[in-house]
């Protein structure tokens, strides 16, 4: 176990690194952000004097150096547009997304299992149909229309509830069923195969053959063994809804990382970029490695690796 | 007269599958007294272990589908027992033991666990009573320090150990009939050994009735008292041990037997011709006959009714329309092939 | 190809989506011979003009008057050309890569790993965002874009396969009548995981028609006046609530495309499927 | 180890094998520790021990399909471990193998005829297509084939028709020898023996030495001239297969002998007595003492 | 209370009680602005952004002067003001006016402040719309007076863009992400990325505001905007689509219009390199722009057209009546075959992504006008972070692209001077339009700036180094519950509007 703990710790460091480095390679590439931030008229030495106060002045090599050994301290330096340490910038927009992340997740999981293990049992129903084709749009649908439409419904036409905002709990549900439609979708038809998978097994039989209640068999033959795929999914999922959020927060106004991070390459805001895909990557990174202790939780098997 | 435990009528399953029809189990009829050891023997898709999962009700339905035929268990038809009926027989009265231990425990459960769950199940004792009786069986059932074993997982024993707690599970409520499906197959020679040791002991301790499937004629002349040859979803041939063995009437059980090397010493092993029947279109008559050449032209028609063999002991009975002795002799060179 | 035939029209699900995505795909591919209106043809006058199912625009023009159906089918062929490349692309390298990592495994497999994790830990969205940013709005960023985001996919499922069948015993028995790894991954470990590449294909296209929506929603994808699917919707985002028609379309035609691309898939998936093929 | 005749054709001395990583205190695990044995021109060598014991890890590593961490293995007198593969491809037409499960050995995406003919496209043996096509149909005939299913792919075929088409595969480079992976195991039992008799027929018309593995003893004993017991890695025992069935020495080899379930219903043993693989585990220091000619057996 | 921002708990609080202090419509004395972009930064002088960031800070640090609705410069803390020589201005301050913190705001502050923007050691951004100051001198706390290097009339407006922050409070806070106030507003809340709340400021020295609270509401979705406006959330919306305003006053429940803004739109040219340093093809080109088209069909009637120059009625400096190129097709492609610019590979055409009030629209639009003439272009859609590092810093602009440009101080001298030779903005050079600039700069009196100013724009016109194309109308859609007037340089400012009556 703690072998395995530092063994995942010292990967998902480099892993961390990893990005931490492209996005700094990718970021130098984008574009000079002193221009854009002097009003029109400036002169070359405005520019320049801007230029060297963000540090952009020195070669890339010291740069990158300067940066690593900032990065290691938690300092992302300061936003050029907020003129505030990066990270605090970032941090406080994270409350947002990983809120509406969450709630997404956690609807989407609950919507998803249950609809798929529906599915799964009662395979070859009407139900069943009317499910998977339900989860199969969702998972055509693409994010930012599904939130244009729900707003033309719910918000304009309906009135409701609000068209974007954030403070009340009536200003999440819009763009949290947005993102937990797709999560849903996703879950749903994974829930579905793994219990379709898993009533293939033997030892469901076994179960069966014990003359448990089929109750008994459902939970904890069957369902506790789809937990394990389930949860790959889940931790996937997370992931894909921390990057994937930007089109959501964008379209509902929701004042998240995402839309701060369009913001941040849209103004050149390095500091701001580098600052969120790092945040954004280690939570994926915790993700996953929460997903990695819960396998051995739910698999005793990968317990004994 | 004493009842049998089991009373197979006219059972016949087949499969709907999207090539066609599968005929798995063919007017299949057997009777199973109490304390008796039969053993099934039979290669793959001979219906040997669908008819058991069927009347079990343990076979997807579909693609399964019974056609016909009842299942008398202790007087009851177990075919037309509701699913809740059926579960309260399941695990309590009829016990069974699936051939691959490994993946026929649930891999994320403690053994403990899958143990006390039947036992609960069908016994209401309490979580402390269905402990004690849990350890109580892994003792019976050999397995070394039980009390420590409840907390371990399936992946954590040997295939030996794992294939005693589907033992101890079959056995848990001391039920009338032990199902074993290819128990010992997936086993090593010696753990085999261990666990035919250990069947013969607790049926001679317990007294209960076993049915052994098995495609191992060494497994069922180490094991059975009755022995049942099936092919293509039917019985070819029936009957105590002894006889069958030793004076075959089927020409399958007859090809079989002489096909094993520990029975050919220094002699060509007997080769049977061609390969297993597709069930999806079966031969017309005696599905053996393709692959049989003392067939008569009758075996290519007909399909042969299970008959007494007239001049062996009783309860020696055989589906063949051609007396085998007397086609063995007249076929010598068949014999020394 | 008769068994393929005969299956899939057994199959409900399945034709549905074989019909869906022929329609669409059929319709892009013969748009230039449909007599459409040009689909850049800009009318200023005649912007944002309702359906008129009997008219000269059955669907409606956009906020430049320019014919909506029109764009749609040749949007089509864009949306749909750029996402059959980018799968291709990334489908032809993750499986390259999938395979070189999984046989030859060590460090090559090593390295190649830490970068696939690296890249799952970018958030994708934002790797897209700076990636477009950098190389600049072009069909051929995008499709690179794509494929940068898509390889890793292929590239772990296929190790994960190759990683199984390096122990199947065909492959032994390859290495035991001498023949070469370059030969054992050509003629062996390829045609084995063209089936897993294919069924991984069938769901990225689904995600990369979606994805190149959302870039073109963000005014990172194919460049006007060519028209494309998520760029209709970007551009007629701002009209939603005067002229749903813009919007509605567009919208509809993704979502029926990946519904197809989909269900085809999943019927794809069962039919290649060697589990379901033999029923033994 | 003495050996018993002059001219082996195959010769393995103290090979080892070892898995899991070694360092950081991870446990390894040895599957083959210091296995040695012979094969002579024409004869079939049996080797039996329980799943686990690296009796087929012994015959990968003979056959270079398996890295060697310790030992030699000698062909013909020449030594051909640790060559490179290029090097040892002149090698492999002579020595070829057949695995136990005929669904896995077979390529399903290839058609049977290519799977047959390509060694010799790797060993460019047949170099025009129709050449080939005429050897690939007359090993088809020899495996009693028929070669009209040449064009047919694996998941058309049965189980015993698979190992006919592994077997012709194997003949293909006409080999002096063939590793034989417990070729009939996985087969329905009227089919075992159709497969067992053309290992015999092939040993006989073609010369063939086999190294048979197998866990059916029964099996060995019809058809081996010597068999090695393995357990835990090690052989236990060596001896002609009469001589170790009369006269078993090392526990071990009595406890399997005794396990074989007969099929002859008159003589039921009473019970099996139990053998503890555990207690027995080869120790390292441990060699082999020949307690009569051929008969080598593992002090104990 | 000073301004600060939510931590997470209280955020969280905030949200589990639902009791955000986002207003609800049934308070009459709050206005909610939606903003159309992020909030940035607290800091006056980090941020040029006037629709979002200035905006908001307008309501809570005082200023000088202020610009008023109608595009008059009123007295704020400055009462009067006026210049004592073509260098030199004087200014008279409210007497007694005070930070919220008690730091007197005088004379002193604004020396201060000036100071604080022209940092050298610390750069500011918006330093470069001050670097003509060169001295500022308390004559008294009440009696400021500024001298500047060259001759600036524009400087009062240049210094209604000044806001003013308490130096002591300075020290001791980071005005990034604090605020304190001194002007109409103190702030209540600060949700980061979603709203600024804020209520009157009982000590401001002047008048008072309206409202008693007001709050910005950040909504750069202008969908989202316009449904919350519908939906009775906010009260006031910027920048929307010019189709929107008829239907939203169809519907009645708000009052939607345009005014012209002051930032024209045009084809800049990069007059660098061939063909566009050929003034034949550029002034073809000119003509082939249907303005009307534009100004009437994409933008309904909504926007006005060029009247051949950058400037905008607003500007001192402004040429009327001058004759700009009509739409002529014929006459373009005429002075196209005359111009002899080969046509066989098509231009690079590129338009800042979101910049402009559709602006996009606009380009496709030109794009087609210019094929009818048979010349072709490839546009590229590009961050204006892109456009404008391309268009300053590596100064090569695509040979076509579409660019808005406005100057604060609604002064022809800032605006003209981006196409003055040498200026790092420009990519043309005209020494006749440099003589001109350079006899406007020379002196403060109208008349003659006037006349200068005309010459150059004339000169501009018919050299024209860009295609000209239209006025930017500044949309607007607002409550019937709210009365203002609207402007067209995207101020938003909570203390100009008043409940209606």
């Amino acid at each position: 176990m703690g072998r395995f703990l530092a063994r995942r710790t010292g990967e998902s460091l480099f892993t961390i690194w990893g990005v931490v480095t492209t996005v700094f390679f990718i970021t130098r590439v984008l574009g000079d952000p002193a221009t854009l931030f002097v009003p029109v008229g400036a002169t070359d030495a405005q520019i320049a004097a801007l230029n060297h106060s963000f540090g952009l002045d020195l070669p890339l090599w010291r740069q990158y150096l300067h940066y690593l050994a900032h990065v290691v301290r938690g300092d992302f330096g300061r936003s050029f547009v907020f003129g505030r340490p990066a990270i605090d910038v970032v941090m406080e927009r994270l409350p947002a997304t990983a809120l509406l992340a969450a709630t997404a997740m956690a609807l989407g999981c609950v919507l998803g299992c249950t609809s798929g293990a529906i599915a799964a049992m009662r395979k070859g129903s009407l139900g069943e149909l009317v499910i998977m084709t339900v989860a199969l749009l969702g998972q055509a649908t693409p994010v930012f229309w599904l939130g244009l439409m729900l707003i033309l419904w719910f918000a304009v036409d309906l009135h409701w509830l609000p068209a974007g905002g954030y403070g009340r709990p009536a200003n999440l549900v819009l763009p949290a069923v947005t993102l937990a439609v797709f999560v849903a979708a996703a879950i749903a038809r994974l829930t579905r195969s793994s219990i379709l998978d898993i009533l293939r097994e033997d030892h469901v039989r076994t179960a069966r053959a014990k003359g448990l209640y089929p109750a008994t068999v459902f939970f904890w033959h069957i369902a506790r063994n789809a937990l394990v795929p389930v949860t790959t999914m889940v931790g996937l999922l997370g992931g894909e809804l921390l990057g994937g959020s930007v089109v959501t927060e964008t379209v509902f106004g929701w004042p998240g990382m995402g839309r701060l991070t369009v913001q941040a390459i849209e103004s050149l805001d390095f500091p701001v970029i580098q600052a969120a895909v790092f945040v954004a990557a280690t939570l994926v990174v915790l993700i996953n490695l929460a997903v990695d202790l819960l396998y051995q939780a739910l698999d005793p098997r990968i317990r004994a690796q | 007269m004493v009842e049998p435990v089991l009373d197979i009528r006219n059972l016949t399953v087949v499969f709907d599958t999207p090539a066609g029809t599968l005929h798995a189990v063919n007017d299949l009829s057997y009777t199973l007294m109490p304390g008796e050891t039969l053993g099934i023997v039979g290669e793959s898709g001979s219906g040997k272990s669908v008819h058991v999962l069927t009347m079990l009700g343990l076979l997807p339905c579909p693609p399964a589908r019974i056609v016909s035929g009842e299942v008398l268990f202790r007087g009851r038809d177990l075919l037309a027992l509701s699913e809740r009926e059926l579960c309260d027989i399941r695990g309590a009265e009829i016990g069974m033991v699936f051939q691959d231990p490994m993946s026929s425990l649930n891999p994320v459960l403690t053994i403990g666990r899958q143990l006390r769950e039947v036992i609960q199940r069908h016994a209401g004792l309490d979580h402390a009573q269905a402990s004690a009786r849990a350890v109580e069986l892994l003792g019976l059932v050999g397995i070394p320090d039980p009390a420590a074993r409840l907390a371990q997982y399936p992946h954590q024993l040997s295939g030996g150990m794992r294939q005693r707690v589907m033992i101890a599970i079959g056995l848990a409520c001391d039920p009338t009939l032990l199902i074993a499906d290819e128990a010992t197959t997936a086993l090593d020679v010696t753990v085999q050994a261990q666990v035919i040791d250990l069947i013969r002991d607790l049926k001679n301790r317990l007294g209960t009735t076993i049915i052994w499937i098995t495609h191992d004629m060494g497994v069922v002349a180490e094991l059975a008292d009755t022995i049942q040859v099936m092919y293509a979803g039917r019985i070819m041939e029936r009957g105590p041990i002894a006889p069958v063995f030793h004076q075959p009437r089927s020409a399958y059980s007859w090809s079989l037997l002489r096909s094993l090397p520990s029975m050919a010493r220094h002699r060509r092993l007997y080769q049977i011709p061609g390969s297993p029947p597709n069930m999806i279109h079966p031969p017309p008559g005696d599905p053996f006959a393709p692959r049989n050449p003392f067939a008569t032209p009758r075996c290519h028609r007909d399909v042969p009714p299970l008959r007494q063999v007239a001049d062996s002991v009783p309860g020696h009975q055989v589906a063949a329309w051609y007396d085998l002795p007397a086609a063995v002799a007249a076929h010598p060179e068949i014999a020394d092939a | 190809m008769t068994r393929f035939c005969s299956t899939l029209l057994h199959s409900r699900a399945g034709l549905a989506g074989f019909v869906l995505l022929a329609v669409f795909v059929a319709g892009a591919a013969l748009a230039p011979w449909l007599h459409l209106p040009d689909p850049t043809a800009i009318g200023l006058r005649t912007r944002l003009s309702p359906p008129d199912w009997i008219g000269f625009h059955p669907l409606g023009t956009d906020p430049l008057g320019r014919d909506v159906l029109s764009r749609l089918a040749f949007g089509g062929r864009t949306t749909l050309a750029v996402a059959l490349t980018a799968v291709v692309l990334g489908a032809v390298l993750g499986t390259a890569i999938g395979i070189i990592a999984g046989f030859l495994g060590g460090g090559i497999d090593r390295v190649l790993m830490r970068v696939v994790d690296i890249q799952l830990a970018f958030p994708l969205m934002m790797l897209a965002l700076l990636v477009v940013a950098v190389l600049g709005p072009s069909i051929g960023n995008v499709i690179v874009v794509l494929a940068v985001t898509s390889w890793n996919r292929y590239a772990r499922i296929i190790r994960a396969q190759v990683l199984s069948l390096r122990e199947r015993e065909f492959v032994l028995s390859a290495r035991a009548i001498g023949a070469s790894s370059p030969w054992i991954m050509v003629h062996h470990i390829l045609p084995n995981v063209a089936t897993p590449a294919l069924v991984v294909a069938t769901l990225e296209l689904a995600r990369i028609i979606v994805m190149i929506a959302a870039l073109s929603f963000l005014g990172l994808g194919v460049q006007p006046p060519d028209p494309d699917w998520g760029q209709m919707l970007a551009e007629g985002r701002l009209y939603i609530s005067s002229a749903w028609w813009v919007v509605t379309f567009p919208g509809l035609a993704i979502v029926l495309t990946v519904l197809g691309v989909n269900l085809f898939g999943d019927w794809l998936r069962d039919y290649l499927d060697p589990k379901t093929r033999s029923n033994r | 180890m003495p050996e018993p005749h002059p001219a082996p054709l195959i010769e393995v001395r103290d090979l080892v094998r070892r898995y899991g990583q070694g360092r950081l205190g991870g446990h390894r695990l040895t599957a083959v520790n210091g296995v040695s044995f012979s094969v002579m021109p024409a004869e079939t060598l049996g080797l039996v021990g329980e799943s686990g014991s690296g009796k087929s890890t012994t015959g990968r590593m003979l056959l270079g399909l398996e890295p060697l961490d310790e030992g030699e293995v000698f062909f013909n007198g020449t030594r051909i471990s640790g060559l490179s593969p290029r090097a040892m491809k002149p090698w492999r037409r002579q020595m070829q193998v057949i695995f136990q499960d005929p669904y896995g050995a077979l390529n399903p995406r290839q058609r049977v005829g290519d799977f047959v003919a390509e060694p010799l496209r790797v060993h460019k043996l047949a170099p025009s297509r129709s050449e080939r096509a005429d050897r690939v149909a007359a090993l088809f005939r020899q495996v009693g084939l028929d070669p009209a299913f040449m064009h047919r792919y694996p998941h058309e075929f049965s189980g015993g028709q698979r190992q006919r088409i592994c077997i012709a595969r194997a003949l293909a480079l006409k080999p002096a020898f063939i590793v034989a992976d417990e070729p009939i195991t996985a087969l329905d039992v009227s089919i075992q023996a159709q497969i067992v008799n053309l290992f015999q027929d092939l040993s006989e018309t073609m010369g063939l030495a086999y190294l048979f593995i197998s866990h059916d003893l029964a099996m060995i004993r019809y058809l081996c001239h010597r068999v090695a017991v393995m357990l835990r890695g090690r052989i236990v025992e060596l001896a002609p297969v009469e001589t170790l069935f009369d006269d078993p020495r090392h526990p071990y080899t009595q406890s399997l002998l005794r396990a074989i379930p007969n099929p002859d219903p008159d003589h039921r043993p009473p019970a099996h007595p139990r053998f503890d693989v555990d207690a027995h585990i080869p120790e390292r220091d441990m060699e082999m003492v020949e307690v009569s000619p051929g008969h080598f057996v593992l002090r104990h | 209370m000073p301004g600060y921002f939510a931590r997470p708990a209280r955020l969280l609080k905030t949200l589990l009680l639902g009791t955000a202090l986002i207003h609800t419509p049934a308070l009459a004395r709050t206005v909610t602005i939606a903003l159309p972009g992020d909030i940035n930064t607290l800091d006056p002088d980090q941020t040029n952004s006037i629709g979002t960031d200035l905006s908001v800070l307008s309501n809570l640090y005082p200023a000088l002067v202020l610009r008023a609705p109608d595009g008059a410069l009123v007295p704020a803390l400055a009462t009067e003001w006026h210049a004592v020589d073509a260098r030199t201005w004087d200014f008279t301050l409210t007497p007694g006016a005070r930070f919220i913190d008690g730091e007197p705001i005088d004379a002193g502050t604004v020396q201060w402040n000036v100071a604080r923007v022209l940092n050298r050691s610390k750069v500011t951004p918006v330093a470069s719309w001050y670097a003509q100051i060169t001295d500022v001198i308390a004559l008294s706390p009440t009696h400021l007076r500024i001298v500047t290097s060259t001759p600036y009339p524009a400087l009062p407006a240049q210094l209604s863009m000044l806001f003013l922050l308490p130096p002591k409070w300075s020290r001791t806070h980071n005005p990034a992400h604090e605020a304190s106030s001194g002007g109409p507003y103190i702030v209540d809340q600060i949700v980061p990325g979603d709203h600024v709340s804020m209520h009157a400021n009982p000590d401001y020295f002047g008048p008072k505001p309206a409202f008693d609270r007001a709050v910005y509401r950040i909504i750069p979705e202008s969908n989202t905007a316009i449904y919350a406006l519908e939906a009775g959330e906010v009260d006031y919306i910027a920048r929307l689509p010019t189709d929107q305003i008829a239907r939203i006053n169809r519907q009645g429940t708000a009052i939607a219009g345009a005014v012209p803004s002051i930032r024209s739109v045009f084809i800049k040219f990069n007059t660098e390199k061939p063909p566009f340093n050929n003034r034949m093809f550029r002034q073809a080109l000119n003509y082939a722009i249907d303005h009307r088209a534009i100004t009437d069909a994409l933008f309904d009637g909504q926007a006005l057209p060029s009247a051949c120059q950058v400037l905008t009625p607003d500007y001192v400096g402004y040429t009327p009546d001058l004759a700009g190129y009509p739409y002529d097709p014929d006459r373009a492609r005429d002075l196209i075959r005359r111009s002899g610019v080969d046509l066989s590979r098509p231009f690079e055409f590129d338009i800042p992504r979101g910049s402009y009030l559709q602006g996009e629209e606009v380009g496709l639009a030109v794009q087609q006008m210019f094929r009818a003439v048979g010349v072709r272009t490839t546009i590229h859609l590009i961050d204006f972070g892109q456009y404008i590092a391309r268009y300053r810093k590596a100064h090569d602009l695509a040979p076509l692209s579409v660019l808005g440009q406005a100057w604060v101080t609604l002064d022809a001298d800032g605006l003209l001077k981006l196409f003055r030779t040498g200026n790092p903005y420009s990519y043309w050079s005209n020494p006749d339009f440099d003589a001109a600039l350079d006899a406007a700069a020379g002196t403060i009196d109208p008349a003659r700036r006037q006349s200068a100013y005309a010459t150059a724009t004339k000169i501009m016109c018919a050299e024209a180094p860009v295609a000209f194309l239209y006025i930017e109308p500044a949309t607007y859609a607002y409550s019937r519950r709210l009365a203002l007037r609207p402007r067209g340089d995207t101020w938003i400012r909570a203390f100009d509007m008043r409940p209606a009556k």
